[in-house]
């Protein structure tokens, strides 16, 4: 067999192949995929027994990347207070270089805007940590899941860049494209596994790639609704409606990969200790904007909710060219009341009820 | 700034080296980072804020109430409100507490140089204009001339005495109201508006620095607007709930913007393209 | 770092949730996609529910008062007085003067035995928990 | 439940009755909700405007405690109208005559004034309810927790099997759980008259069945209840007591009592997760694992039987209760061993009837079972009742107005009716351990309508007095229409206002239930 040449960038992988792969990357790095476990839950996990685990590409996994980077709860400091002073020590954590394999678009997406969120204006120290190190293999998606709409954000099915290494699936083998350097070393160092792609491949994975575009269920004209929302014509029932129906369960920002609002408190271990931790929060509950003493310059659920959707479709396309919604689908299923994303979309693009 | 950290969320011990009680509820505490390179270091300017920690309570976001012509100690103007206003307010000099800052964007004095400036503050929000006042008071030259109308709740109630007094000797038009009177008290009673009315100030070249509850503040701003200021002669300090102070946690939004990086002080031109509470009732 | 199966305490409903381990602490929950009640989703109790488990005012030793104090205690001593008062109780007014209440928070397994142990080594049937409550 | 949690998405009509559904559980609300966007006509029976009542087709806004009149309203209106359903009656019921001539005696006029309901609204529920293909009927404690609440869920019964909307997929009468196990602690036999799967004491089949399990004699009598035990006074009939995880200073009735008894016991042992209210009084506390530190199971409001697995170590020294009880038994002279909660499921599937098919290694498999679950190969029950009645045909127990143990007058002027809220789960042991739950609410406050607020010169937020013949709390004031004129609203929750020292301690003579859904209470300005 002839082997790849890293200087190429696409090869191919053939799935008979994929597991030594993987387990060639499991004795250098943390490996981390989405696995569908025994109560056929699809998610994220950290694999230690390759083969146990059972990897499942297809099916999008129910959490995303941001529990690693940004986890639910994360001590960032413990403190003590004595008469010798009020001093804080970062917890140390080590994460071992991790490799997170079958990274769907949206999920990759996601990692991008989160690398901009928490390094644009200031360098988040505690993201960081966990981020760096990390490689990312990503896998395009060859049939989008029912509540999929990441044709309608431009962050799928298939994904140009972000990604390391860039997996599509074709049929019997994967095109693997090189996306930045880690991949590159990737390929560089197990050269063994891969051969060089040929025009054949290229044009299966973009029939792929259309065959894809064609399976979306939804259509959710996100772009009229980021411009009714610049324009402010979204019609105040949409608000209310929408803040009725809301169960205040905050599942809509914990799921979302790319809501990344969090809070930081103090928890007392004694008298004289404790620890700092942060964890996420969400934009739509009542203590969000609370002040001390109780005023609240977000005194109406309408406007809280209204404030969600006008910071992942009005701010992020304002300030980033493209909204923080990565069309995954997550806030569909998660939502009690039917309030999500694309219940918003459809009813602002109504116009009126 | 350069931070000397690399760890933005870190805060640094400061001692409290003298408390000035300003009320029954509010008072100043001047503060010295320990460590003496960070206390030489420390830049800000007025209207930047910090966050506070106080052990077991959190992190608060406290406007610098000192101006940074007088280097080598913070002063906080601090309203007993809550856990950690309440817990400050029972510090004791030589007590460590932790800060991080200076955040936010600050009052832009180059553009107020030359200019008259009003100041219009109700209970604590005359902490972060004094930052201001004194500012000015220390390039005097700078700026044209100065006025400041505060409002309390009862005389009793009047915060920054000293500093109302210093002023007054330095020859600045300071003048007081209550909202309700105490017997001995002889001074004007009622909102900080009517004070508003006995002032002709040179349109041309004034600007207006407002800082208080919302109640006042959308009283000012009709007063304010019907004498003749403009939207980009009015500035403010708006106050939200924080956590990071640097643009990330998002818990201090005012429809787009961020209270903590594009705030907390605004103009009211700024103010006005977004949907506020503060404005919109 | 794993997640492990479970059902959540705080209602009737019965939700399934992930519980997110991460050096043996737990820190953060998720629900199960599957599960027939949460599919997929949880109220905002379920999604907090890591932050009482591991929480500093958790009780961690046995206690006995002791000059009227709650203070630490072995277990062997905490387990012997016990037995030793409920026993005395038993004795001498039978096991009608002895009251079990059981938790509509415990498991079926608790609730069974110690039902069991009320109706054979207390002897009592005054058992009950806060069902209508 | 008689259906399972998601067949409620399937019907057409939905009827809520004394469920505050969106914040008690917020899992039916969601199908309820789903099933209203599909087209289903939801109707709520709430005092209060919830966030349910303002999302369904009808509201009936009823005067706390009269039920019974709406529900025999209603079913008047079935009958008249022709929309009872004689097939069903014929096959699958008796005493239809008792109930037909108790309802043609009713004035309906004067029955709709008795709820305060229009009569019309009732109507219009009652057609909506009885023309449908297949509707549920939910109802949780606003329903049971009066004096009459027995008789409330008969006549509720009464109208599911009038209108035949019991024996279908999709169709029943559901009664939601409140606490996470409360059907599994009953299932367990934690009742006073009921051995393990409802096998009464004073039977003395069962009682030799277990007499010859557990190889003891077993006490005949009934025993006493909670509020029996819990109220009997310092020199009540009970001496000594051990609790396990509740928390009776805080949740049940006429706490003043409750407190008087518990100190005026022998010995009280409590094993619980934190220092509860209860167990400060108690001379020796265990600290016990928590959820996420054992492994057993739960059985939720539809009877699943679920698995609860072990994600961490106890912290400190806790103990698993089931450790602790083995412990105590073996001291006390009656050894049990298990080496496993499965173990005890083992003994539990040979004793209960209905959780003969339940192990643990078929739990582990899919989402658990549904009992009844006869035996090992037996798939669970999603929905009960279909084809027969647990007793046979479906009796109808008619049943007339019950007047609440205490109504308001001059002195008392105001119904007090307490409840749940979302953020917060019963004596707030656990949910007020929680940053985040705390941070969205973290005090009790009483709902009052603004028409009583004005006569009282309230503000919103202002702290006030709330006083009944057994207490006084002081709570802040929430003013709003989603109580009527006349009646106030509150949670217990919250140990700062501890609601349960004012409510009454009457409770029903069937269930044993107390009347937490009406009190007379008075409020008064804090005086300045």
């Amino acid at each position: 067999m002839p082997h790849a040449s890293a200087t190429t960038s696409s090869h191919l992988l053939k799935k008979d192949h994929l597991k030594g792969f993987l387990r060639k990357l499991a004795k250098e790095y943390r490996l981390v995929a989405p696995v569908r476990n025994r109560h056929n839950d699809v998610l994220f996990t950290v694999i230690d027994d390759l083969d146990a685990a059972e990897i499942e590409l297809g099916e999008p996994p129910q959490n995303s990347l941001k529990q690693f980077f940004l986890p639910q709860q994360e001590r960032l400091y413990s403190y003590t207070n004595t008469p010798d002073g009020y001093d804080f020590r970062p917890t140390q954590t080590t994460i071992p270089p991790t490799v997170y394999f079958g990274v769907h678009p949206c999920d990759l997406s996601a990692v991008l805007y989160m690398d901009v969120v928490f390094s644009r204006r200031q360098r988040d120290p505690f993201y960081l940590r966990r981020r760096q190190g990390s490689v990312l293999i990503g896998v395009n998606c060859n049939s989008p899941a029912p509540n999929c709409f990441c044709n309608a954000t431009g962050s799928g099915p298939f994904l140009e860049m972000g990604s390391d290494l860039q997996l599509t699936d074709l049929g019997d083998r994967f095109l693997v494209e090189i996306g930045r350097a880690p991949g590159h070393a990737l390929i560089e160092h197990w050269q063994g596994f891969f051969s060089p792609s040929g025009d054949k491949d290229s044009a299966a994975r973009y029939q792929a790639f259309l065959e894809a575009r064609g399976r979306f269920s939804r259509q959710v004209h996100v772009e009229q609704a980021i411009r009714q929302l610049e324009a402010g014509t979204v019609p105040e029932q949409v608000w209310e409606e929408l803040s009725l129906r809301c169960q205040d369960c905050g599942g809509c920002a914990y799921l979302c990969p790319t809501c990344t609002c969090f809070t930081i408190s103090d928890q007392q271990l004694d008298a004289t200790s404790g620890q700092r931790l942060r964890s996420w929060d969400a934009c739509t509950f009542g203590g969000f904007t609370a002040m001390t003493g109780g005023h609240n310059p977000v005194q109406a659920k309408t406007s809280a909710i209204r404030q969600r959707f006008l910071h992942k479709l009005r701010d992020d396309v304002r300030q980033n060219g493209r909204p923080s919604c990565v069309g995954c689908g997550r806030c569909v299923s998660v939502c009690f009341g039917g309030t999500d994303i694309v219940r918003f979309v459809e009813r602002a693009c109504q116009g009126s009820l | 700034m350069p931070q000397p950290s690399t760890d933005i969320y870190l805060p640094r011990q400061a001692k409290v080296e003298q408390i000035e009680v300003e009320n029954s509820q509010i008072s100043t505490f001047v503060l010295a980072f320990c460590d003496r390179s960070d206390n030489d270091a420390f830049r800000y300017q007025p209207g930047q804020f910090m966050l506070v920690s106080m052990p077991h309570c959190g992190e608060a976001p406290i406007s610098i109430s000192s101006p940074p012509t007088r280097p080598g100690n913070i002063h906080l103007s601090v309203r007993q409100a809550g856990k950690l206003t309440t817990a400050m307010h029972g510090l004791r000099v030589g007590d460590t507490i932790g800060l991080r800052g200076p955040y936010g964007r600050p009052f832009p004095m180059e553009q107020l140089e030359g200019k008259d400036l009003l100041f219009v503050a109700g209970g604590i929000g005359l902490a972060p204009l004094r930052a201001v006042v004194n500012t000015c008071l220390d390039q005097r030259d700078r700026f044209g001339a100065l006025t400041v109308l505060y409002g309390s709740r009862t005389p009793s109630d009047i915060a920054f005495q000293s500093d109302l007094g210093l002023w007054r000797k330095q020859g600045m038009d300071c003048r007081l109201t209550v909202d309700a009177a105490e017997p001995g008290w002889d001074g004007a009673v009622g909102l900080v508006t009517s004070l508003l009315a006995g002032l002709k100030p040179e349109l041309s070249r004034s600007i207006a620095l407002i800082c208080g509850p919302p109640l006042m503040f959308r009283a000012v701003l009709g007063k304010l607007a019907a004498m003749g200021f403009s939207d980009e002669q009015v500035l403010t300090t708006m106050e939200r709930h924080m956590k990071c102070g640097v643009g990330i946690c998002r818990h201090c939004h005012m429809d787009g913007k961020l209270a903590c990086v594009d705030g907390p002080v605004f103009s009211l031109a700024e103010l006005r393209r977004l949907k506020i509470m503060e404005l919109d009732g | 770092m794993h997640d492990v199966l479970t059902t959540c305490v705080y209602c009737g409903c019965g939700c399934g949730l992930y519980l997110h381990v991460e050096d043996g602490l737990v820190c953060g929950s998720q629900p199960s996609r599957h599960h027939p009640v949460s599919r997929d989703n949880l109220c905002v109790k379920g999604w907090h529910i890591h932050e009482s488990v591991n929480h500093p005012d958790r009780l961690t030793t046995p206690l006995i008062r002791k000059n009227g104090v709650l203070t630490p205690a072995t277990w062997e001593e905490a387990l012997d007085f016990t037995a030793q008062q409920l026993g005395r109780i038993r004795d001498q007014h039978t096991g009608k003067a002895i009251g079990v209440l059981t938790s509509a928070k415990c498991t079926n397994e608790e609730n069974y035995l110690l039902q069991k142990f009320a109706r054979t080594a207390l002897g009592t049937n005054n058992v009950d928990h806060c069902a209508r409550l | 439940m008689t259906n399972s949690i998601n067949e409620i998405e399937n019907a057409e009509v939905i009827l809520v009755s004394g469920s505050n559904t969106t914040e008690a559980h917020p899992q039916v609300a969601r199908r309820m909700l789903a099933a209203v966007d599909r087209g289903a006509r939801l109707i709520v029976i709430d005092p209060r405007r919830t966030r349910l009542a303002e999302c369904a087709h009808l509201h009936l806004p009823l005067k706390p405690g009269t039920d019974i009149p709406l529900l025999n309203a209603m079913m008047r209106v079935l009958l008249d109208e022709g929309l009872a359903d004689d097939l069903f009656i014929e096959m699958r019921t008796e005493n239809f005559l008792a109930l037909r001539d108790m309802l043609n005696r009713l004035d309906l006029e004067e029955t709709a004034a008795l709820t305060g309901v229009p009569l019309p609204l009732i109507r219009q529920a009652a057609q909506l309810y009885g023309r449908a293909r297949k509707a549920v009927i939910c109802y949780c404690l606003g329903i049971t927790q009066h004096v009459c609440g027995t008789e409330n869920v008969q006549t509720i019964a009464n109208l599911a099997m009038l209108a035949g909307q019991i024996e279908k997929e999709d169709t029943g009468v559901d009664p939601l759980r409140g606490q996470n196990n409360v059907q599994g602690a009953c299932d367990m036999g934690a009742l006073p008259n009921m051995l393990p799967s409802y096998q009464g004491v004073h039977n003395e089949d069962y009682r030799e069945k277990f007499e010859r399990a557990w190889g003891m004699r077993l006490p005949e009598a009934t025993g006493l209840s909670l509020v029996e035990m819990t109220h009997g006074g310092p020199q009540g009939p009970i001496r000594g007591m051990y609790i396990m995880g509740e928390n009776p200073m805080l949740s049940d009735p006429t706490l003043n009592k409750v407190e008087e008894t518990l100190r005026g016991l022998d010995f009280l042992a409590v094993s619980d997760i934190f220092l509860t209210e209860t167990a400060q009084l108690a001379q020796v506390v265990f600290p016990a694992a928590c959820f996420a530190e054992k492994s057993g199971t739960f059985t939720n409001s539809e009877r699943r039987v679920q698995m609860v697995r072990q994600a961490t170590q106890p912290p400190g020294e806790c103990r698993a209760d089931s450790e602790i009880i083995m412990e105590l038994s073996a001291r006390l002279g009656y050894a049990m061993k298990y080496g496993s909660s499965g173990e005890v499921m083992e003994e539990i599937a040979l004793l209960s009837p209905i959780y003969g098919g339940m192990y643990h290694d078929r739990l582990e498999q899919g989402w658990g079972l549904q009992w009844p679950c006869w035996d090992r190969n037996h798939p669970g029950t999603p929905f009960l009742h279909k084809y027969y009645f647990t007793r046979g045909r479906g009796h109808f127990m008619p049943a007339g107005h019950t007047a609440p143990g205490e109504a308001p007058d001059q002195e008392y002027p105001l119904l007090l009716m307490t409840g749940r809220i979302y953020h917060q789960y019963h004596t707030g042991t656990m949910t007020r351990k929680s940053e985040r739950l705390t941070r969205e609410c973290d005090h009790a406050v009483l709902q009052i309508n603004p028409t009583d607020a004005k006569g009282l010169c309230l503000r919103q937020g202002e702290p006030v007095r709330l006083l009944s013949r057994r207490g006084e709390i002081t709570l802040a004031a929430s003013i709003t229409d989603q109580v009527a004129s006349g009646m106030v609203y509150t949670t217990f929750h919250f140990h700062e206002a501890p609601i349960n020292q004012l409510t009454n301690d009457a409770f029903d003579s069937g269930s044993r239930c107390p009347e937490y859904k009406v009190c007379a209470v008075r409020v008064a300005k804090v005086a300045p």
